[in-house]
């Protein structure tokens, strides 16, 4: 009897196969951005299977959190969008054709990829600002890296703010249920206890930035969606310099180390774990802040 | 097979029973509310049974406490989203049937 | 011991994968939502279950990530009924 | 000291972006020239050492690759980031008082136009200096981003369509351009491009690589299967951001996959492919000319210039020799400068006129001479007549065609100067004879001189690179991919 | 037959499915849904190549990259959104 693990992952590679298809075969956008939440969830077990705790974390926090709220936010207006005609048969035909082909040659490379020199990790992960090996890469060896996705995020709500025309401050339309805000009283502490944890256990095992400021952002939507506080101009007073905080803070820590050793992003001996709690917490303030702003983007009072 | 791990292991089978029976009643039951209700079922009993078999098994205080922790807090989202599909199904049922 | 937690991995997939029924073939919309919710939980449950199988203690804090955020689905899903009804 | 030059010149426009975001709208206006002026201050000090001491290599993080990041600023990235400090100046002076003039008819765009162009200023910096490959990925996706908000800008239904279907092809090639960077890893076991070069054999792998990141780049230049997404992006795009977008974001892609075909797929001996590469480029020259011919619009007509255009650049791949080389790059500064000139005087016109159609430019040039002189100019350099860079740039890659006994091209080539005469000259033709036709109160408006004089700068520097074109040449010859020298 | 193997085969079909959706389909919404997917895709294919390296430890790059591609990813979703509600406000506006 073939062992259950391999049952396990069998099974489930094939449902993502069938889930994707059946989410670009869905009748509805609703049915489509549903499957695309379930689809989510099957790929946060499938980091899990392949000893990918770090991305699982963030699959969590992105395919059952975020992806859902913002697809589900954008629904409405997208059903009413006008669309292009439909694509031909044979258009359909040749991106089929084009499919099974990209398949076919993907598939090969896969099975003949030679196995690889492994990377001179092992020596140098010690001297690394970091325990865990994953946030080593990211906030030491490729530190650069991060600084620029950091930035792609900003310049996502920047972008979202510059097709804004109405000054309005953005209002999404609460669910006023009492139990829903009794629960989310409940909940805010329970995420910014959530987020710290995730935030320092990020130093030395998978957890970290990106993960905490999703849950933050999660805290920070549902106190907008259940009318808890009052809605928030992100545009306004002090908040654009806390969304740039984590960018400006990589940017000012490049330049910093740049002036003190020559080249940029080299921490001084020593001094490398604060400066990575440094950048993390800065990350988290504009990840979560920049997912909260991209959430209620585009709701001004004309919209809902 | 310790005692623990005999206990362990029929909390699990009681858990894995309460999912199945919370997903065929999602399946089978003909109305809306019945449905809320099984599911409901599935999120309290079934993973409480399944926290404790995990937590005997680990054997470690404050792994058992974490999985407490993550059940109150499904549990409470469960009865939560319960409680606003219901309404937002009987504003629906009101307005336009479905 | 980690042979038994599997195959209960592999149920509760497979529970999942019943469930998927309801997803694609659901009347009513609130019925799809219902069972992504039930995915959420079993979705604990499968982590849970391979935290202790695979012994990776970070697989516990994917399972406390999914329970913080389920709500936040089912909430924008109430949220758009509400549009639309309107 | 050079290697701070390096990284500030990717920093410095984010930094400035950053700072601007905080600036209240009205600010940012006033504050966005001095951030440009401001962001050009590490180049010329760079130049003059890369030009004095050779390649400066920045291993950031003080990390070496295969585990660091790596910058390499060598001939061929100083020249593209001088080209985009040549045409970032003149098109600040002329963006300022071109949103202003639209901020009366209601766009608020000058307000966001400064960060937005700062953010993708930093990404062309990025790509031209990128040395690994999944950096190059996320100035990709930095800059693809910053482009689609600058296309959004212009407000109107078909601006907002065209930038949606920018975003969604351009995310799928960044995608495609991933999966291919992801088998190269898979193979050799780092990003770095230069060490790549030595780890790779050529397995079903690397082949597989070569086509996705092939396809994803070129699906991003605009090579013509792939360039229906263009057209309606630049041609709807406020006049600034359409000069940006086809001088310069358009060509970024285009340089990272020279660099990655000369300096990993040639030398693991797939510069065959480079054939279909080239028979798209002939096609593109020609079916862009084609429709460029048939458009009755001035900034469509424009666009599809860059489609053809852009077909020349393509042409190297088979014939593949230093002397093939040089010339495409030089040809790509030349139509950057020419069209950048180009998009800023039609936006002068559509101004001055009120709509852009190519019939109502009837004696239009009594109004504004100084634009209508650009667009002679950019025209002469497009078309490839001497004394312009585009001339030089046409002759060399003709020699080269012809050293190779490269018929094809060759014959692409000529044919494409002769349509580019054919497609710019009713854009002179309309303005130069008969009375204006009064066309409501804009009619012949005289434009302010600075909004005329940018265009003029930048056609100047066109013209003068035909004569200058040695330096050039010089900075690339270092450059050069070992496989071709 | 490895699983990290088979996820990445999972990975490449995913892409190829992907592919078809971004181009059969031709509502924005259900591109930008198939787009993220085919990210997904390359992900299991990057993740998939990790494991392949000798010995318990996989090699923590591949876990980096895709980090910073998921949040590219959902950045660049989150502006798709933004933009197609946009549109969608400004046909209903001009009719």
């Amino acid at each position: 009897m073939i062992s259950p693990v391999l049952l396990f992952d069998l099974l489930l590679g094939l449902s993502l196969l069938w889930l994707a298809w059946r989410t670009l075969a869905a009748h509805t956008l609703f049915e489509a951005c549903v499957s695309f939440i379930v689809f989510g969830l099957l790929m946060a077990l499938s980091w899990v299977r392949l000893d990918a705790p770090d991305v699982a974390l963030a699959e969590a926090a992105v395919g059952a959190g975020l992806t859902g709220v913002l697809l589900l936010g954008a629904l409405e207006r997208a059903e009413r969008a006008r669309v292009e005609a439909a694509p031909g048969p044979w258009w359909r035909r040749g991106a089929g054709l084009s499919a099974l082909l990209l398949f076919l040659l993907l598939a090969a490379a896969l099975i003949t990829l030679p196995p690889r020199p492994p990377l001179p990790l092992q020596e140098a992960l010690p001297l690394a600002a970091a325990e865990h090996p994953v946030t080593a890469v990211l906030l030491d060896f490729r530190a650069w890296d991060t600084l620029l996705e950091s930035a792609v995020l900003v310049l996502a709500v920047v972008a979202a703010w510059s097709l804004e025309r109405s000054v309005s401050p953005p209002r999404p339309a609460p669910v006023c249920s009492e139990v829903l805000r009794s629960l989310v009283r409940l909940l805010l502490p329970f995420s910014i206890l959530s987020a710290g944890y995730l935030l320092w256990r990020g130093g030395h095992a998978p957890g970290g930035a990106f993960q905490a400021g999703t849950v933050l952002a999660a805290a920070g939507i549902l106190l907008l969606l259940s009318d808890l506080r009052r809605p928030f101009d992100l545009r306004r007073g002090y908040w654009p310099l806390a969304l740039l905080s984590g960018l400006l803070l990589f940017i000012a820590v490049a330049l910093g180390t740049l002036g003190y050793g020559g080249t940029a992003l080299d921490y001084p001996p020593g001094g490398g774990a604060a400066l990575v709690l440094l950048l993390e917490l800065g990350l988290t303030v504009t990840i979560a802040l920049a997912f909260i702003a991209l959430f209620s983007s585009g709701r001004s009072r004309g919209d809902e | 097979m310790s005692v623990a791990t005999l206990l362990a292991l029929s909390l699990l089978a009681g858990g894995l029973f309460f999912f199945i029976a919370g997903t065929l009643g999602l399946l089978r039951f003909p109305d809306q509310l019945c449905r809320i209700h099984a599911l409901t079922k599935a999120d309290n009993v079934g993973l409480g049974l399944l926290s404790g078999s995990l937590a005997l098994l680990s054997g470690s205080w404050a792994v058992a406490l974490k999985l407490l922790l993550i059940w109150l807090l499904v549990m409470a989202a469960g009865a939560t989203v319960a409680q606003l599909v219901a309404a937002s199904h009987q504003a629906g049922r009101e307005g336009d049937r479905d | 011991m980690s042979e038994v937690l599997f195959i209960a991995a592999l149920l509760l997939l497979l529970t999942i994968l019943a469930g998927l029924w309801r997803v694609l073939r659901g009347p009513a919309p609130a019925d799809r939502m219902l069972a992504v919710q039930l995915f959420g939980t079993s979705g604990v449950g499968i982590l849970l279950l391979l935290a202790e199988a695979m012994d990776e203690r970070a697989l516990r804090d994917v399972a406390l990530l999914f329970a913080l955020l389920a709500v936040l689905g089912v909430v924008a899903f109430v949220r758009w009924r509400a549009g639309a009804a309107q | 000291m050079s290697e701070a030059l390096v990284v500030l010149m990717v920093l410095l426009p984010l930094l400035l972006a950053g700072m601007l975001l905080l600036a209240p709208g009205g600010w940012r206006q006033r504050m966005g020239l001095s951030a440009t002026l401001l962001s050009v201050a590490p180049l010329p000090p760079l130049l003059w050492s890369v030009w004095h001491s050779g390649v400066v290599e920045v291993a950031l993080g003080g990390w070496q690759p295969p585990l660091g990041i790596a910058l390499r600023a060598d001939g061929l990235a100083l020249l593209l980031l001088t080209l985009t400090a040549l045409i970032a100046l003149p098109l600040g002076l002329h963006a300022g008082p071109w949103f202003r003039a639209h901020a009366t008819v209601g766009g608020r765009g000058g307000e966001w136009f400064w960060p937005l162009w700062l953010f993708l200023w930093s990404s062309l910096n990025l790509l031209f200096l990128a040395a690994d490959l999944f950096n190059a990925y996320v100035g990709l996706e930095l800059g693809g981003l910053a482009a689609v908000a600058l296309v959004a800008l212009g407000g109107g239904r078909d601006a907002l369509q065209a930038a949606l279907r920018y975003l969604l092809l351009a995310l799928f090639a960044s995608m495609l351009y991933l999966l291919g960077v992801a088998l190269l890893y898979g193979a050799g076991g780092t990003l770095d491009l230069a060490l790549l070069g030595g780890r790779l054999e050529s397995g079903v792998a690397s082949r597989a690589a070569l086509v996705l990141i092939t396809l994803g780049l070129s699906l991003k230049g605009a090579l013509v299967p792939f360039h229906f997404w263009l057209p309606p992006a630049h041609a709807t795009a406020p006049a600034p951001v359409s000069a940006l977008l086809s001088a310069l974001v358009v060509k970024a892609p285009l340089v990272l996959l020279l660099r990655i075909w000369f300096e990993l797929f040639v030398p693991l001996g797939f510069g065959a492919a480079g054939e279909v590469l080239t028979l798209l480029g002939v096609v593109a020259i020609l079916w862009g000319s084609l429709q460029a011919l048939r458009q009755q619009r001035i900034k469509p007509l424009v666009a599809w210039s860059t489609v053809a255009q852009l077909g020349y650049l393509f042409l190297v791949f088979a014939i593949a020799t230093g002397l093939a080389w040089s010339a495409t790059l030089l040809h790509l500064t030349a139509h950057a400068l020419a069209k950048a000139a180009l998009f800023l005087a039609a936006g002068n016109i559509v101004l001055a006129l009120g709509d852009d159609r190519l019939s109502s430019l009837r004696g239009a040039s009594h109004g504004m001479p100084l634009t209508f002189f650009t667009v002679g100019l950019a025209g002469v350099s497009l078309m490839g007549l001497p004394p312009s860079g585009g001339f030089v740039a046409k002759w060399l890659l003709l020699q080269a065609a012809l050293e190779q006994g490269r018929w094809l091209p060759v014959v692409a080539i000529l044919a494409g100067s002769l349509l580019a005469a054919a497609y710019l000259f009713p854009l002179l033709r309309h303005a130069l004879t008969g009375t204006l036709k009064p066309t409501g109160e804009s009619a012949g408006r005289s434009l302010p001189l600075r909004l005329e004089l940018p265009p003029l700068l930048l056609a100047l520097l066109a013209l003068l690179l035909g004569v200058l074109a040695s330096w050039p040449l010089a900075l690339l010859k270092p450059a050069m991919p070992v496989v071709l020298s | 037959m490895s699983s990290a193997l088979w996820f990445s085969l999972v990975g490449a079909a995913l892409v190829a499915i992907a592919l078809y959706g971004v181009f059969a389909e031709h509502h924005p919404l259900r591109r930008l849904i198939a787009l993220n997917m085919m990210a997904s895709g390359v992900f299991l294919v990057l993740i998939g190549l990790a494991r392949q390296l000798p010995g318990r430890v996989p090699d923590p790059v591949p876990h980096a990259m895709v980090l910073t591609g998921i949040v590219v990813a959902v950045s660049a979703t989150a502006f798709a959104l933004a933009l197609l509600r946009r549109l969608s406000r400004v046909q209903q506006e001009e009719g």
